[in-house]
């Protein structure tokens, strides 16, 4: 395989609060090919929004990025080593903040957020703030931004997109704003797009007339997609890899058909367990037993055993690092499981232990007093 | 709607209010005790003289009547008949008038100058000396009475420094013959600058300082949405985004406030026109009070009311103006 | 808890509520300016008092004990919809029977005494709960209103309640903030079953939760469906949800009810195109499927101004062609998508010969309506876009029968027996057939699929 | 016919959400008077406006029920001309430049002889009463109207704020310079007066609360129960609605201070003897050159107190509401 794009190691940040240190992303590692669409998913909490912030270095205060290597076609977009005094200091190749701003954002690496409605600025036109991103990014003039403007609206499917340019996001529907914001994205002709839950928001034809349009889109133009969602539907229809976030951490990477046809993960499959399917009636739903627990004070070693049916007492010791547990050959599927013989600590002879999943008091008590 | 249809309505919209002031000035003024007779011939009056008087200003009529009256006339542009100046109302606010917007006017000016900047490198030094430096400055400027700063102006500036005069305020476009130690108008101009300094300051504190918190909470605010986050994403350099993306959101709470801040200001000119001895408005009221002439009273209190609600609609549109969900209708 | 069931008045399976030609509009003026609005009743400064027509003319059943899912994209009136059939709002016109009383005629005291049999549960589970209350007192709140029990026993009922919706007894005292969005929802079910009620509107309680928190949820949900012998209508956006929880299923669209039958029956045999859209839209997790086919295009109209006959006519991909023309099945979609694509201005070129060749490249449309089509295209290569897209609308998309005619019609079902509703006029000759043959066998069947106006 | 709200809020890891496992109530008056502690400013308005209205409490024992005897007692009287008459005495530490100081006027005295000191002590009481009384008259005049407006809509709304929207289209000052020329010039009529301009402020504050809680869904949710109107409003609503109210009426309290001093300054509100910072400062214009500091004392005494309701209101809204400064 060629370079990867992006390459993500070991990424940390968190966020310092009065109550403590919250681990949001606490060692994740990805890469990101040329041309192919990136699936990162995950329930609320799971730390995706941050991950996804953290590689535009857009980490608001009290946030911070404290570890690991972001590398984008062989610039450092972070990186540390260790200073004089011990302390980690950022190394110097790490692009500075001037350069990320001139060379990065927008011109490589452009970002679609998720809440069309609030995105757009209430007080300016669709069609100028699409130009100014334009004009940043491309180093056109601002007539040819302009004609750019215009004809990336209509490839997004804006009706009447001359006369829509003048118009004021208030006047758009909310699938219409998610289309401008593709529409920015794309305009700016990045490498990499991350899309941060964009279609969440809207209504299941809208999402579908906008997921077909970004895979047209996507072949056209040859830009690759780091696409965040908590769908696993969304996944399934156009993600090329996955990575399933929990907690702060990947606990499984693979191919998208292997995800889902060769689940290795226990998170993962109960995730797919517990979904309704519109396809065919389920008439026993398996729901995921508790609820997420708080970033600030992880479960001790797997983060998932205390949801997990497949929890044993090693599970509360040993911290599993990702694996890969693919045959020799075979695309890469790596998951951060101790029932797999590679990890050999001891999972078979250890005693399953009692969880929230696998006995206990009844369905989704007491995040507070889940870890005593 | 476009921003001059959206104009018209609000002008439509501030007649029944200005209606409301009419009726509840003349409410009061009617339950003013004493009675102005007496007081323009004196207490032992005679019987004709008092029945002229009484004719001539409709005294003798019912109340109800005496308002349909007054209300048709103010339609007409009529505002009655000052008994102590002895000249039409309008007329002694015509005269009047100029001189308390300048002074308002001017001082908005001043709060909105030296607020704006200061509000907005609050925000964006949050919690650092800067930040605490504008907040101390602004809570002084909400806790103290303007004509207390007139005072004390006058008192350093005025007394001791001599660098500004303590009373008065000439208009710029007054005639140079009228001012004493003027011959060009460019002097004239020259010298209502000079008077203009510290009451401008006086009445404009107050309004600097509201104007310095909104706007910092504002800018705060505003810099936490989601489009800023966005125009970071794109590479829009830092000082762009505090100048053009975040400042015009964060301006349209600041113009609210401005336009509420009209009714304080306008009345702090009466203070502040006592304090300096300037015959504005505010002394015009008080005059009229003291002397128990309805008409003024009216007349000037109307004329008040007036100054707010076409202030109020002048903030309005610049509100639409600034925000286009408010003149193309909201979604 | 004894003592405490509701009299059992309605047999199982027997319409518990009936909804019949429930209208509901609001006016869309008023409060449109902020600030210091001075005053809003001036007449010669132009307003258009004009109603959003959020619900219109909606008739159904829900039997006892069934749980009918009502399912349509956001802005439809589905919420609507529900606050109008308990009564939350006020019909504009209608009536909702509830266990035979009409619940559109009363109001003030006989309504609040009648809420104690029919409750709610929200969306939002951040605003549905007061968050300076704690749960115990939110969940006796409904209890107090309808004088049952007392103090202590409201609070051991509470406490019990508690324990049945899957949380700790001990939590009596939490503020709502110190739960998660899923427990939140579980003190909203606590609350609504406190009062022993009847029917549970659900509007959307799983939407704003994690899947595998929904999944508990609903699970929940239909534990104590059997064990106290509640009724929902439960209203989704999500078709998997819809399809999960519910017996039978009502489909709206701008307002409208598209279609109502059996839950296979709808997802097996869909015959409104709008349904048959919406399943084609839902992705399917599963990286094998074949994924979504045949999108809709288009916006949602503005229910202000609603299409006039069949309301998904504007979008529907496969509009009835008007009597007066006679094209082939290609010829008439070419149409329709030009047509389309003119209102939507989705082209730039004024070319006649590009024109022709992007819409009716495979069929062109020849006669009468070639002759149109020419002359739209005409007034296209003069710029005239506004002409164009008018003759367009007129002569072919506003000829239509679904324009000119209201669509509802009753089918045969292909699975199950139950009723099946659909408004669209191409399930018109099935209609006809199911009519007839009921007719024929002259059976009365019972009736589940509310007030249709069974064609002419 | 709201949108879907986003199930994807991750309150957790953007960390904007803090406290996992915490069980204390982020509600009540004991948790605001717990985050008002924990703010230091907040404490320093409390600590002003304690003192202060101690001050006011003394001097208003000693008016109404030792009629000025303590003062006289300790000091001097705040009323009574002295017998040795000392115009205009300059405060102590400044006698060098403005002649002989005594040091029992440690403010110096004013152009009757009177002690500064003793006055602006009295001077508290007015001060502190009119800031009270005229917020309780707007906070519950405003109070009614909002609620019932905000509540019940309609026509009662629209009326309701017709007349508050003309109330308040007068500058206020204006306004209530008419109403006491109407109706008298003391200083009752001053706290009516300020009272009834500052009902539009607590009107609009209100209505807009309970026009926004109205919306929520527990609104609605207690409506769908059953729950009778009386109790929605006084159990959901009102709760509810607190916290800005007390803001805005702690500010309110800075505000009436400043106008009352206002109108006494321009002679309307409390009536000489009777020892009123505004009325000092008005006194104290026409001696500006000879004694300078008369001017000085009323002003700082009325500057120190207004800024102790304002820092305890913006504590009190940080405590009440953390969004914007933490």
């Amino acid at each position: 395989m060629s370079e990867p794009l992006l390459s993500v190691e070991n990424l940390k940040t968190q966020f310092f609060t009065e109550d403590g240190t919250v681990r949001a992303v606490d060692g994740i590692s990805f890469d990101v090919y040329e041309g192919e669409i990136v699936g990162l998913v995950g329930e609320s909490g799971a730390g995706k929004s941050v991950a996804t912030s953290s590689l535009l270095r857009l980490v608001d205060s009290p946030g911070e990025i404290v570890g690991g290597e972001i590398t984008f076609k062989g610039e450092t977009i972070f990186g540390l080593e260790e200073g004089a005094d011990g302390e980690p200091r950022p190394r110097d190749e790490m692009l500075s903040e001037e350069e990320m701003r001139e060379q990065i954002r927008g011109r490589e690496i452009a970002i679609i957020f998720q809440d069309p409605m609030e995105s757009l600025n209430p007080v300016f036109t669709v069609g100028g703030q699409l130009r100014e991103f334009i004009e940043i990014n491309r180093d056109l003039s601002a007539d040819e931004a302009k004609e750019e403007a215009i004809e990336m609206l209509r490839e997004v499917g804006i009706p009447a997109p001359e006369s829509r340019y003048d118009e004021y996001p208030h006047q758009f529907s909310g699938g219409m704003r998610q289309r401008v914001l593709i529409a920015m994205a794309l305009a700016c002709q990045p490498d990499l797009i991350i899309a941060d839950e964009p279609t969440t928001a809207l209504d299941v034809t809208v999402e579908g007339q906008i997921l077909e349009m970004v895979t047209d889109l996507q072949e056209k133009y040859d830009t690759s997609f780091i696409w965040v969602t908590h769908d696993m539907s969304v996944v399934a229809e156009i993600c090329d890899r996955v990575n399933v976030m929990y907690l702060g951490e990947i606990i499984e990477h693979s191919e998208v058909d292997d995800l889902f046809y060769d689940t290795k993960h226990p998170y993962t499959q109960a995730l797919l367990d517990s979904m309704p399917r519109p396809d065919e009636t389920v008439h026993e739903l398996d729901p995921i037993k508790g609820v997420m627990p708080e970033a600030i004070n992880p479960p001790s070693g797997c983060r998932f055993h205390s949801r997990c049916p497949d929890a044993r007492e090693v599970c509360r010791e040993v911290h599993p690092e990702a694996r890969n547990l693919a045959a020799d050959g075979e695309p890469k599927h790596s998951a951060a499981c101790v029932k797999y013989d590679a990890f050999e600590v001891g999972y078979d002879e250890s005693r399953p232990i009692e969880t929230e999943a696998t006995g206990g008091f009844s369905a989704g008590l007491t995040e507070t007093e889940a870890e005593e | 709607m476009g921003l001059l249809r959206y104009t018209l309505w609000r002008l439509a919209q501030s007649i029944p209010v200005l209606i409301g002031i009419i009726t509840i000035t003349f409410f009061l003024a009617n339950q003013i005790p004493g009675d102005p007779v007496e007081i323009m011939l004196g207490p032992t009056p005679a019987q004709e003289q008092v029945e002229a008087i009484q004719a001539r200003y409709g005294l003798d009529r019912p109340a109800h009547e005496r308002f349909l009256t007054y209300l048709s006339g103010v339609a007409s542009g009529d505002l009655g008949h000052s008994i102590y100046y002895d000249r039409p109302v309008l007329e002694m606010i015509l005269l009047r008038l100029p001189v308390t917007l300048y002074l308002t006017v001017s001082a908005f000016l001043f709060a909105i100058v030296t607020a704006i900047p200061l509000g907005v490198i609050s925000a964006k030094r949050r919690n650092k000396p800067a930040d605490h430096v504008s907040r101390i400055v602004s809570l002084i400027g909400v806790s103290t009475p303007s004509f207390w700063i007139g005072l004390m102006l006058i008192i350093i500036f005025a007394f001791y420094l001599g660098w500004f005069p303590a009373r008065g305020l000439p208009l710029p476009w007054a005639d140079p013959a009228d001012i004493r130690g003027a011959e060009t108008q460019l002097q004239v101009i020259r010298t209502s600058l000079h008077h203009l300094a510290m009451p401008m300051v006086a009445l404009g504190t107050l309004q600097m300082a509201q104007i310095t918190r909104i706007e910092r909470s504002s800018m705060v605010e505003s810099l936490q949405g989601e489009y800023v986050k966005l125009a970071r994403a794109y590479g829009v350099s830092e000082s762009k985004i505090v100048r053009k993306h975040a400042f015009q959101v964060a301006q349209l709470p600041v113009i609210t406030i401005i336009g509420l801040g009209l009714s304080t200001a306008l009345g702090g000119a009466v203070l502040t026109e006592t304090v300096f001895e300037i015959q504005g408005m505010g002394r015009l009221i008080i005059t009229a009070i003291n002397n128990q002439d309805y008409e003024l009273i009216m007349g000037t209190t109307f004329m008040f009311g007036v100054a707010f609600v076409v202030g109020v609609i002048v903030t309005d549109v610049a509100y639409a103006y600034i925000d286009p969900r408010v003149a193309y209708g909201d979604e | 808890m004894s003592g405490l069931t509701g009299s059992d008045d309605v047999p199982e399976g027997e319409p518990l509520l009936e909804v019949r030609n429930l209208c509901k509009y609001f006016d869309n003026d008023g409060g449109l300016f902020g600030g210091m609005t001075l005053d809003s009743e001036f007449p010669f400064v132009e307003r258009n008092p004009s109603n959003v027509r959020a619900v219109e003319d909606v008739s159904f059943d829900i039997k006892k004990g069934e749980t009918l899912g009502l399912v349509g994209e956001s802005g439809c009136g589905k919420s609507t919809l529900a606050r109008t059939v308990l009564r939350l709002l006020k019909p504009t016109s209608g009536s909702v029977y509830f266990k035979g009383e009409d619940l559109a005629t009363i109001s003030g005291e006989p309504l609040r005494q009648k809420r104690q049999d029919m409750q709610m549960i929200f969306q939002d589970p951040q605003s549905s709960l007061d968050p300076r209350m704690k749960v115990g007192p939110i969940v006796e709140e409904p209890m107090q209103a309808h004088g049952m029990l007392d103090d202590e026993g409201r609070e051991a009922r509470a406490k019990e309640l508690l324990e049945k919706v899957g949380l700790d007894p001990q939590h009596y005292n939490r503020y709502p903030h110190a739960f998660s969005g899923g427990q939140r929802q579980r003190v909203n079910l606590a609350r609504a079953l406190s009062v022993n009620p009847d029917f549970i509107v659900c509007d959307e309680p799983v939407s704003a939760l994690d899947v595998s928190i929904q999944a508990q949820v609903l699970n929940t949900m239909q534990e104590l469906q059997d064990e106290f012998d509640l009724t929902y209508l439960f209203i989704a956006h999500d078709l998997s949800v819809i399809r999960h929880i519910s017996d039978r299923v009502a489909v709206m669209y701008l307002g409208q009810m598209v279609e109502l039958a059996d839950k296979e029956e709808l997802f097996e045999n869909p015959q409104h195109p709008y349904t048959q859209a919406l399943l084609d839209a839902i992705p399917v997790p599963d990286p094998r499927s074949d994924g979504r086919t045949a999108l809709l295009t288009g916006d949602v109209p503005s229910p202000i101004d609603p299409p006039s006959g069949c309301r998904f006519r504007t979008r529907c991909p496969v509009l009835i062609q008007p009597e007066a023309f006679e094209m082939t099945d290609a010829e008439w979609s070419n149409v329709l998508a030009f047509q389309r694509a003119v209102k939507r201005r989705a082209f730039e070129t004024t070319d006649r010969t590009e024109i022709r060749r992007r819409y009716f490249d495979d069929a062109t449309p020849g006669g009468d309506a070639g002759t149109l089509i020419d002359e739209a295209l005409g007034h296209i290569a003069a710029e005239e876009w506004g002409d164009a897209e008018r003759l367009l609308t007129e002569s072919f998309a506003d000829a239509s029968v679904c324009a000119t005619e209201e669509p509802a019609y009753e089918v045969a079902p292909e699975y199950g027996d139950g009723r099946h509703y659909t408004a669209c006029h191409r399930t018109r000759d099935a209609a006809i057939a199911a009519d007839a043959a009921a007719k024929l066998n002259a059976v009365e069947t019972p009736h589940a699929g509310g007030d249709v106006r069974a064609d002419d | 016919m709201a949108t879907e709200p986003d199930p994807q809020t991750d309150t957790t890891a953007d960390g904007s959400e803090s406290g996992a496992g915490e069980v204390e109530a982020r509600v009540g008056l004991r948790y605001t008077l717990k985050q008002v502690k924990r703010d230091t400013t907040a404490l320093m308005g409390i600590y002003t406006v304690g003192f202060v209205t101690l001050i006011a409490v003394l001097a208003a024992i000693d008016y109404y029920i030792f009629d000025y005897a303590v003062a006289e007692m300790f000091w001097y009287s705040p009323v009574q001309d002295p017998d040795e008459v000392q115009r205009l005495l300059p405060p102590v530490g400044m006698e060098n430049q403005f002649g002989a100081g005594v040091i029992e006027h440690p403010m110096g005295t004013d152009h009757r002889g009177r002690d500064i000191f003793v006055r602006l002590f009295y001077g508290t009481r007015i001060a502190i009463t009119v800031g009270f009384m005229a917020t309780g008259i707007g906070l519950v005049g405003g109070t009614l109207i909002g609620a019932v407006s905000g509540y019940y809509g309609g026509w009662i709304d629209d009326v309701l704020q017709r007349i508050t929207e003309t109330i308040y289209a007068i500058p206020f000052l204006v306004l209530v310079i008419a109403f006491m020329t109407a109706f008298g010039r003391d200083l009752t009529f001053a706290m009516i007066g300020v009272g009834i301009t500052s009902i539009p402020v607590f009107n609009r504050l209100i209505r807009s609360r309970v026009v926004s809680i109205r919306e929520e869904d527990y609104i609605e949710a207690a409506r769908a129960a059953g729950v009778k109107d009386r109790n929605i409003i006084l159990r959901h609503i009102i709760p509810n609605s607190f916290a800005p109210v007390l803001v805005q009426a702690t500010l309110q309290i800075g505000v009436s201070i400043l106008i009352v001093a206002g109108l006494s300054f321009l002679g309307f509100g409390a009536q000489p003897p009777t020892p009123s910072w505004g009325q000092m400062l008005s006194a104290s214009r026409n001696y500006m050159l000879p004694a300078p500091t008369f001017s000085l004392w009323p002003g700082m005494a009325i500057l120190v107190t207004v800024i102790g309701f304002n820092i305890l209101g913006d504590g009190l809204q940080d405590a009440l509401d953390p969004r914007i400064n933490n």
